[in-house]
């Protein structure tokens, strides 16, 4: 399978602090990439320069055969990226439906003067947009929450409903930040089982970035590992677990 | 173009504009210690100064009023963190801000309730023998030969208040416990009351000092424009000296309004004819603030915001 | 004709454009008239058709009430075929005898849960092939037999099926039943099953107008007459909920005016109010209170008729300030018939629903009898009985007062001992007749029958619904064979508990702490003595157990309507039965999850 | 306890986004808005024009608030000078463009677009500015406008004395007033038109809030981040608010100038204004359309009321200025209290009050 | 059984009035023990620790229900300040450290409300045996300094007060496996100074190896209790906490998405 995303020397800094140091790596089409590491090693960076949220002072990265230093978020969703955020962003002043169906934003077409005299085109988007998020909606099992503002659900929950947003925006390429942070075990497997499923069944692309290190052996073909900005290790979950320098810096003896 | 005129220009201009840091100052230790941005502001400035002028105004005497004065701020500020800062703490910005404007509301009513509506003079040299209080210019020529200018002695009375307050408070925060105390306050309010803080005590501290300052800057204005509500204005002159300084920077409350105060008077010099009206200065400070603010949005000394995601 | 496809063709010639089907999904109600319906079923059954399903052919309609499970029905019914309807939840126990008794030859079965069900048992009775409806989560299935429903449908083509429906037999068998309590399957008929339901349509004067919420497996074969052969008898609507989690805000938004449930529905929102009210603020909580017990003196007096204006009023007022908005909130304002299945509900609760005006109208059946041979007449006030027997039927109780009836409308058992002594079919429960009124009063199953040491014998169930009717008990088990005096071991619900626990100030931390508490002892205990005040002196409860978790489903310690189920119990609370025999004090239980709980046995 | 959702259940998502889905809301709106309308025969004019016409206008400008500072999270304290964009767009407008072109509800639509553009202008900033640091630029645009008028008395067709009344012509409307035979000028005809912007304008805004733009504009505010990982345009969003919102400032701008005070006066739009508008929306509650109306009533009400109540009770014993005082204070202390009891102001505890009810008698 | 330090009688938080975080937490500290409060993100952990040291008001939460005794004393309302005072130290979860005063300072800032300045100077030292990875970088700012840093000057920082009891929130979190066995190292070595530990964490299986008793914590409410020993040997916990299952670890890629749909009513 074909690369569907080129890190290539990527360098990172903040005032003066590098936040990564001369990343590359790539990522296949249709597989689960796992970049683990500790915190501070630099994975949110790179997710974010990833999608365009911060800009590299060095390096490229090649997405779907176009190569740039810097690309806007917009564009990034556009090309067909979507993502989640360590700490869930969500929009705290609106309910499930209202969050999942800003991921929708891309497939609205009319103009806000039609939208706001609620006729013709914009009617018929709010109806065939509302179906896509009920889908999914469906997909996640989050019925009996649709109205809810989601500021009144349990973290588990608005962990779910911030794929479903991602998911929504029908992406290629899905990136994932700490997909299972904070959640027990029943959470974990429910997430799996979902990243699993829009991987194998619906073939999106997967970058996660994760810190259980059992969920990442079992449901990644494919993992990164960062250290202080820079990668210390990339292969299969097999190769990486074996790999000397992920023990000694990241995994320790003990596990 | 006249370079000396340039300079009683400049000179003027970083005299006033003194004036303006003195009013941020109270503004950023608020919004720092407690991320308020503290409307009422210009409402303790009248009814700081009310209060003092009405007090001498029935015999008593400089130093007493200005005792009893700085002591009614103190128990505002303190009575302001019990009833409206604490209640309020931890919601959003917009409730607090609000909040503010309605106490400053509040404080207009009450000033003028219990004193009145009408406009004071405020002449100081009448209580202090300072010779700096005389109201003629010094002529500067007849210190530096080459150096024709003009500089109101006032100003630069107010200037050395000002300086002596920036001391004062620099000496406070920097090297007592409390200064401490509130350095942590404003990295971390939780953290803070995790290790013992008594954020609300921190927060009455910072009330009672804002009054304090209030009086003092309060008392300035009040010499150069006169007591009344005319005062609240201040505060949005203020407004962009902090936002250029950099809402939660001191030293930026202070250099943001130098340079307001330079940027003013050059405006006015300069372009008023540009735009062949008068009374730019309503806007141009605005102005300044926000073409400053366009190329560095967290103003001059704010922090750079690496929004985490 | 009666047959089910029949039914399905003659609304879509009386009313076809009327709503047969209603059901949630992606949020929203969608709906299938009779038109729909009708073409529904015959594309599909032109598509089983395809698959050589055709005459007597045993298909399992194995899943959650979806509308392509529901077309498949009537769509199997269409060619001919038997349809055996399966619990979703069911255990591979239960499937593997299901499908081997009754030699199923295709699966239908909703998703991946059930498909995997199948597949731990597929080497002991395979079916020719399974038809899934969603294929989530299978995609790396690898067996031949796997067919996605999508893929059979796709290619089939509307038919008329018309001569074919015309020309079925009426006699014909149209489901197998598999009754859980008997672990036994029983055929039964079109005509049976249609003429049992006409008899509750005509008795309750139902008719298309209504609405019926199905939101339990049709499975459960009370279940399958009162919603589901009722809806296509009467041409009423069946609506489907969205998903279980979605249930209740589904039925608050259809709104039905039939409502069909086993007792422990109704249990459940008795718990519900009761946990919700418990944490409301202490006026809410008082002046519900008090509401209620003004609710009950008024309905008492109504009963008896002595009722007066000013009640009347006051009733009023009640009802507009508590008891309506109460009704709405749990989606009962439209309530007319409440139709109860297993059990009776307690004389408490009976009277609640009645006095806020659900019509709680009990009825006695099982697969044996079509899911029904008795049920109580509209405006019933006894909560004891459950109503006459049906028209067309007989009944009588044998010398061992177990409950036997002749009845047309009656199944055959596809294989086993016969339950038919000459010519009366035995219910398997024990009762008594009303000599005033003619009701027939349950008992409870007849070999459950306890006999104390002094030889007193008794039914445990209704001594069981007596405790269970508190809210915060959820399930209760009388034990007493051969012993001096009647036990009970208790399941409190976690629910209710909770929020008394949390309103007196309990310190407790979870399930297993909460029911060792003493002041929950103490409830349960003062709940246990006002029941004994109700019952004969040999027949008080004289100890009992306050059981350390609830009862599991997946161990088949309840049936899939909640009820108890003795067997199992009995083998997984071993310990427990016998601490109650040898009278001990404390004791150690050995449970199935491998640890041990100290319980301990209280004196009343 | 009123609502009766039993029974009540949708069937297309159309259906599911409507303004009042339940039939009783539906009845209960509709009779609400009809009255407005067939009320003013049994109304005076004097309350009309002190209290109906100018409530109107400053809640339509509150509307316009809650579009950029409650939808969007822009905080402005620029809204009186884009009403007073408005208010002299029109006043030119209707003088400066031939009668037979122009006529008063044209006018006030296009001075609106006019003030959107001006806001546009100042919402520039925005793009880069956030939070207070935004204070910056809606003051400047505030100071800016007040100044710009007042310098080139163009603007005021060279009337010396700062205020222009309004030409009696002005409100022709084309000969409608002639043809009906109502007097346009009067203050019923005056309110009719108002009620019909305001009507149609908070039905717009409502529905800008339910749809597309207004997610877009909640997610900026909620989270600008993630709204332009998702694809929003973030730039666009703050601009086309704006726009919006400076729009209705605009309309409002003129209602207030034309249809309530008579004429075009700076005096009425200094910043003060601005924060009366602000106050509306933060007691009417951040991003509800409704909320804003009951703020603005409210805001509007409560001098009036409390000195009505004053001089009812003293008799006058106070002279007006000490029952302003505490008129004042009074006012603030209710602010304050109302913020430390809802924050989310009038809209929050009437959601809180509807889901009591929905779920009553239990608590949830 | 030795002295109840801290003992929480069912108590009820509720954020912003209307958010229910705590529906019935019970639980006891007894003195000289590591007690460790497992569960998920959410299920309340945080928040009982903000109940106990009077943190919760700054979060807009407040007990409803239930009490909290330190030392026999109803503390529910007894303020921050004061709670510092009689003994409890909390660590907040994600370090909190005030990124604009170096090392020391941040750890001086923990010796806030002791009067003696002479003892501080040798709590400091102690602080640093204890911690001798920050004794190096005392004099930068804190926000430079890594998480395992961060969390070591969190905790010396609340060290300062001399604490009996220091709540720990999540010190794992976001932290490499093995700087985690470093951080809990030195939370047993404290103990065995005589520090009582109640640690919040989602760890189970590291927090529990080091505790005496474990509590889990679930929606809000303690579903679970024991000694620590016995809650690692219970079936059901290492199946749901520690990811082992009767057969071994079962692997995520075998579960499936129904696993955890409910029947009606049940």
């Amino acid at each position: 399978m074909s690369d569907i995303l080129k890190v290539e020397n990527v360098t990172l800094q903040f005032g003066g602090v590098k936040a990564i140091t001369d990343i590359s790596f790539n990522v296949k089409e249709g597989e689960i990439c796992a970049v683990i590491g500790p915190n501070g090693a630099g994975k949110s960076s790179m997710l974010n320069v990833i999608n365009g949220v911060y800009l590299p002072q060095v390096g490229t990265v090649t997405y779907n055969g176009v190569t740039r230093r810097t690309i806007n978020p917009r564009d990034a969703a556009i090309a067909g990226m979507a993502r989640t955020f360590q700490n869930i962003a969500l929009f705290q002043g609106m309910t499930v439906l209202e969050n999942i169906m800003t991921g929708r934003n891309l497939f609205m077409k009319s103009t806000w003067l039609e939208q706001g005299l609620n006729i013709g085109r914009a009617r018929e988007e709010e109806r065939s947009n509302r179906l896509a998020v009920e889908k999914v909606i469906k997909f996640l099992q989050i019925e009996s929450i649709r109205k809810t503002p989601v500021a009144k659900l349990p973290y588990g929950l608005q962990k779910r409903v911030e794929l479903g947003r991602a998911l929504v925006a029908e992406p290629k390429i899905l990136l994932l930040d700490e997909p299972m942070a904070g959640m027990n075990l029943e959470e974990k497997a429910d997430m799996s089982c979902f990243i699993l499923e829009i991987n194998k069944e619906q073939g999106i692309t997967t970058v996660m970035i994760e810190h259980d290190m059992g969920v990442v052996m079992d449901i990644s073909d494919h993992v990164v590992v960062l250290d202080y900005g820079k990668k210390i290790g990339d292969g299969s979950p097999t190769e990486v677990m074996a790999n000397q320098d992920v023990i000694d810096a990241y995994l320790g003896v003990s596990h | 173009m006249d370079w000396v005129y340039l300079i009683e220009v400049l000179v003027g201009g970083l005299l006033s504009g003194v004036m303006y840091s003195l009013v941020a100052i109270g503004f950023v230790l608020i919004y720092k210690s407690s991320g308020i941005f503290n409307f009422a502001q210009g409402t303790m400035l009248l009814f700081a100064s009310l209060t003092f002028v009405k007090m001498t105004e029935n015999g008593i005497g400089f130093w007493t009023a200005l005792f009893i004065a700085a002591g009614i701020m103190v128990i505002f500020g303190v009575a302001t963190e019990r009833f409206v800062i604490r209640p309020l703490a931890n919601q959003n910005l917009l409730a607090l801000f609000m909040a503010t404007v309605g106490l400053a509301t509040f404080q207009e009513g009450f000033s003028q309730f219990i004193w009145d509506s009408d406009v004071h003079g405020l002449q100081m040299n009448k209580f202090l023998d300072i010779g700096l209080l005389d109201p003629n210019p010094i002529f500067m020529s007849d210190h530096i030969p080459w150096l024709d200018i003009l500089i109101p002695q006032f100003d630069i009375f107010a200037s050395l208040v000002a300086g002596l307050m920036i001391v004062v408070l620099a000496f406070f925060f920097q090297k007592t416990k409390t200064g401490l105390s509130l350095r942590a306050v404003s990295d971390d309010h939780m953290a803070a009351m995790a290790v013992g803080i008594p954020l609300q005590t921190v927060w009455a501290v910072v009330w009672a000092v804002t009054g304090i300052i209030a009086l003092v800057s309060g008392l300035l204005w009040a010499e150069r424009v006169s007591v009344s509500f005319t005062l609240i204005e201040a505060v949005m002159k203020a407004l962009p000296v902090i936002l250029i300084g950099g809402l939660t920077s001191i030293p930026g409350a202070i250099v943001g309004g130098l340079v307001i105060g330079v940027g003013e008077k050059l405006g006015e010099i300069y372009l008023a004819d540009v735009f062949g009206g008068q009374g730019i200065e309503l806007w141009f400070a605005y102005f300044m603030a926000l073409m400053f603010l366009v190329v560095r949005p967290q103003g001059m000394f704010g922090e750079k915001l690496i929004e985490r995601v | 004709m009666a047959t089910i496809p029949g039914l399905v063709l003659s609304h879509n010639q009386n009313h076809p454009d009327s709503v047969a089907l209603r059901y949630k999904q992606l949020g929203i109600w969608n709906s299938y008239s009779w038109k729909d319906y009708l073409e529904e079923t015959s594309t599909l059954a032109n598509a089983y058709k395809s698959i050589s399903i055709g005459k007597g052919t045993v298909v399992a309609i194995y899943g959650n009430n979806v509308p392509k499970l529901i077309f498949s029905i009537a769509a199997i019914q269409t060619l001919g075929g038997i349809v055996v309807p399966v619990h979703p939840e069911c255990t591979s126990v239960e499937l593997k005898k299901i499908l081997s008794e009754s030699k199923t030859e295709f699966l239908i079965s909703e998703d991946q849960q059930q498909v995997d069900t199948y597949l731990d048992i597929e080497s002991d009775c395979p079916v020719k092939s399974v038809i899934y409806l969603d294929g989530r989560g299978m995609i790396n299935y690898k067996n031949d037999k796997l067919h996605s429903y999508d893929e059979l449908t796709a290619k089939a083509k509307s038919a008329n099926f018309e001569k074919e429906i015309q020309a079925l037999n009426e006699n014909d068998t149209a489901f197998y039943l598999f009754d859980e309590h008997e672990d036994s399957i029983y055929k039964v008929t079109h005509k049976a099953i249609i003429d049992n339901s006409e008899k509750i349509i005509s008795l309750n004067s139902l008719t298309d107008k209504d609405s019926i919420v199905s939101y339990l497996p049709l499975s459960i074969p009370t279940n399958l007459l009162f919603t589901y052969i009722t809806s296509l008898s009467s041409g009423m609507s069946f609506n489907l909920p969205e998903s279980n989690q979605t249930i209740e805000k589904d039925l608050q938004e259809i709104g039905p005016t039939i409502l069909y449930a086993p007792s422990f529905v109704f249990k459940h929102i008795i718990t519900s109010i009761s946990y919700r009210i418990e944490s409301a603020s202490e006026s809410n909580y008082n002046r519900y209170m008090s509401h209620y017990k003004m609710l009950m003196e008024i309905y008492d007096k109504e009963v008896s008729g002595t009722n007066s204006f000013f009640d009347k009023i006051k009733k009023t007022w009640i009802m507009l300030t508590t008891f309506l908005p109460a009704k709405n909130v749990f989606g009962l304002t439209k309530i007319k018939h409440a139709f109860v299945s297993d059990g009776v509900l307690s004389k408490v609760n009976f009277d609640f629903f009645h006095a806020i005006g659900v019509e709680i109208q009990h009825s006695f059946g099982q697969a044996s009898s079509c899911g029904c041979i008795s049920v109580q007449p509209d405006h019933s006030v006894s909560s004891e009985n459950v109503g006459s027997v049906m028209q067309g039927s007989e009944i009588k109780v044998n010398e061992k007062s177990e409950v036997c009836y002749k009845s047309d409308c009656s199944a055959e058992l596809l294989s086993g001992k016969s339950n038919i002594e000459d010519g009366w079919v035995n219910s398997g429960y024990v009762g008594k007749i009303d000599d005033a009124t003619g009701n027939l009063v349950i008992r409870g199953r007849s070999e459950d029958i306890i006999t104390l040491k002094s030889g007193k014998q008794f039914s445990p169930e209704s001594i069981e619904n007596l405790i269970s009717c508190s809210p915060f008990v959820k399930s209760s088990i009388i034990v007493g064979q051969g012993q001096d005096s009647i036990s009970v071991i208790v399941v409190i619900d976690p629910n209710s508990v909770n929020s008394w626990a949390d309103r007196k100030n309990i310190r407790y931390t979870g399930y297993t702490e909460l029911a060792a508490k003493q002041e929950v002892k103490d409830l349960i205990k003062s709940h246990i003595t006002c029941v004994n005040e109700t019952l004969e002196s040999e027949l008080k409860v004289k100890s009992f157990v306050v059981l350390h978790r609830t009862l599991v489903m997946t161990q088949g310690e309840v049936s899939k309507t909640m009820e108890v189920m003795r067997k199992s119990i009995e083998t997984n609370l071993k310990d427990v039965h016998s601490a109650i025999k040898e009278n001990k004090n404390d004791f150690i239980v050995n449970d199935i999850d491998q640890l041990s709980y100290e319980l301990s046995i209280n004196k009343i | 306890m009123i609502y009766r959702e039993t029974g009540h259940f949708v069937t297309n998502y159309l259906k599911d986004r409507e303004i009042f889905p339940m039939t009783f809301d539906k009845v209960v709106a509709l009779i609400g808005l009809l009255w407005l309308f067939l009320w003013v025969p049994t109304t005076s004019e004097y309350f009309l024009s002190a209290h109906v016409i100018p409530i109107l206008a400053v809640g339509l400008a509150t509307v316009g608030l809650n579009i950029l500072t409650g939808l969007t999270g822009q905080l402005s304290l620029g809204t009186a000078g884009f009403m007073c964009v408005g208010a002299f767009g029109t006043y030119n407008l209707m003088l400066r463009v031939p009668d037979y072109l122009m006529s008063l509800p044209v006018a006030l639509l296009m001075s609106g677009i006019f003030a959107g553009l001006v806001g546009v202008v100042f919402g520039l900033p925005a793009i880069r500015i956030k939070g207070f640091y935004l204070l910056v630029s809606t003051l400047a645009a505030q100071y800016f406008v007040w100044w710009f008028f007042n310098s080139y008395a163009w603007f005021l067709n060279y009337e010396s004395s700062g205020v222009v009344a309004i030409a009696p012509k002005f409100y022709d409307y084309w000969g409608l007033g002639n043809f009906l035979g109502v007097d346009m000028q009067g203050y019923p005809a005056r309110y009719l038109l108002a009620l019909v912007v305001c009507i149609g304008l908070s039905y717009f805004a409502k529905n800008l809030l339910r749809s597309n733009t207004g997610r877009n504009f909640m997610s900026v505010r909620d989270r600008d981040i993630a709204a332009s990982v998702m694809g929003i345009s973030v730039p666009r969003a703050k601009l086309l608010a704006f726009f919006i919102s400076c729009f209705y400032c605009g309309v409002a701008g003129g209602i207030y100038s034309f249809l309530y005070i008579g004429n075009v006066d700076l005096m009425i739009y200094e910043v003060d204004r601005s924060f009366t508008i602000l106050f509306m929306l933060i007691i009417g509650g951040l991003g509800s359309i409704s909320g804003s109306w009951l703020g603005a009533i409210f805001v509007y009400e409560f001098p009036i009321v409390f000195t009505w109540v004053g001089d009812f009770i003293f008799q006058g014993a106070f002279n007006t200025a000490v029952v302003e005082n505490v008129s004042n204070m009074v006012y603030g202390v209710f602010i304050i209290a109302l913020l430390i009891r809802e924050p989310g102001g009038f809209a929050a505890l009437w959601a809180t009050t509807k889901q009591k009810l929905r779920m009553w008698p239990y608590p949830h | 059984m030795s002295k109840s330090l801290l003992k929480i009688n069912n108590i009820e938080v509720v954020y912003n009035h209307v958010i229910l975080a705590l529906r019935g937490v019970t639980l006891d500290v007894e003195e000289g023990k590591v007690v460790s409060l497992l569960g998920a993100n959410g299920s309340g952990k945080t928040t009982t620790l903000k109940a106990c040291s009077n943190l919760l008001h700054a979060e807009r939460g407040a007990i409803t229900k239930g009490t909290i005794e330190y030392q026999e004393k109803d503390i529910a309302n007894h303020g921050a300040f004061n709670l510092v005072k009689d003994g409890v130290a909390q660590v907040l979860e994600g370090r909190h450290c005030f990124s604009h005063l170096t090392v020391e300072e941040n750890i001086m800032t923990g010796s806030f409300i002791r009067e003696n300045s002479k003892e501080a100077k040798q709590d400091l030292e102690r602080v640093y045996d204890h911690f001798e990875r920050i004794r190096i970088r005392r004099k930068s700012l804190a926000g430079f300094t890594s998480g395992g840093e961060q969390q070591m000057i969190a905790m010396g920082r609340a060290l300062m007060s001399r604490p009996k009891l220091i709540l720990l929130d999540e010190p794992s979190m976001g932290l490499a496996p093995q700087l985690v066995e470093e951080i809990f190292a030195i939370v047993k070595a404290l103990n065995k100074e005589g520090v009582s530990f109640l640690i919040a964490e989602q760890n189970a299986m590291v927090a529990l190896k080091y505790a005496d008793d474990g509590y889990i914590i679930e929606n809000g409410r303690v579903i679970l209790k024991g000694k620590a020993q016995d809650l690692l040997d219970r079936p059901d916990v290492k199946e749901m906490y520690l990811g082992v299952g009767k057969e071994g670890k079962t692997s995520f890629r075998d579960i499936k998405y129904y696993h955890r749909r409910k029947p009606s009513f049940t």
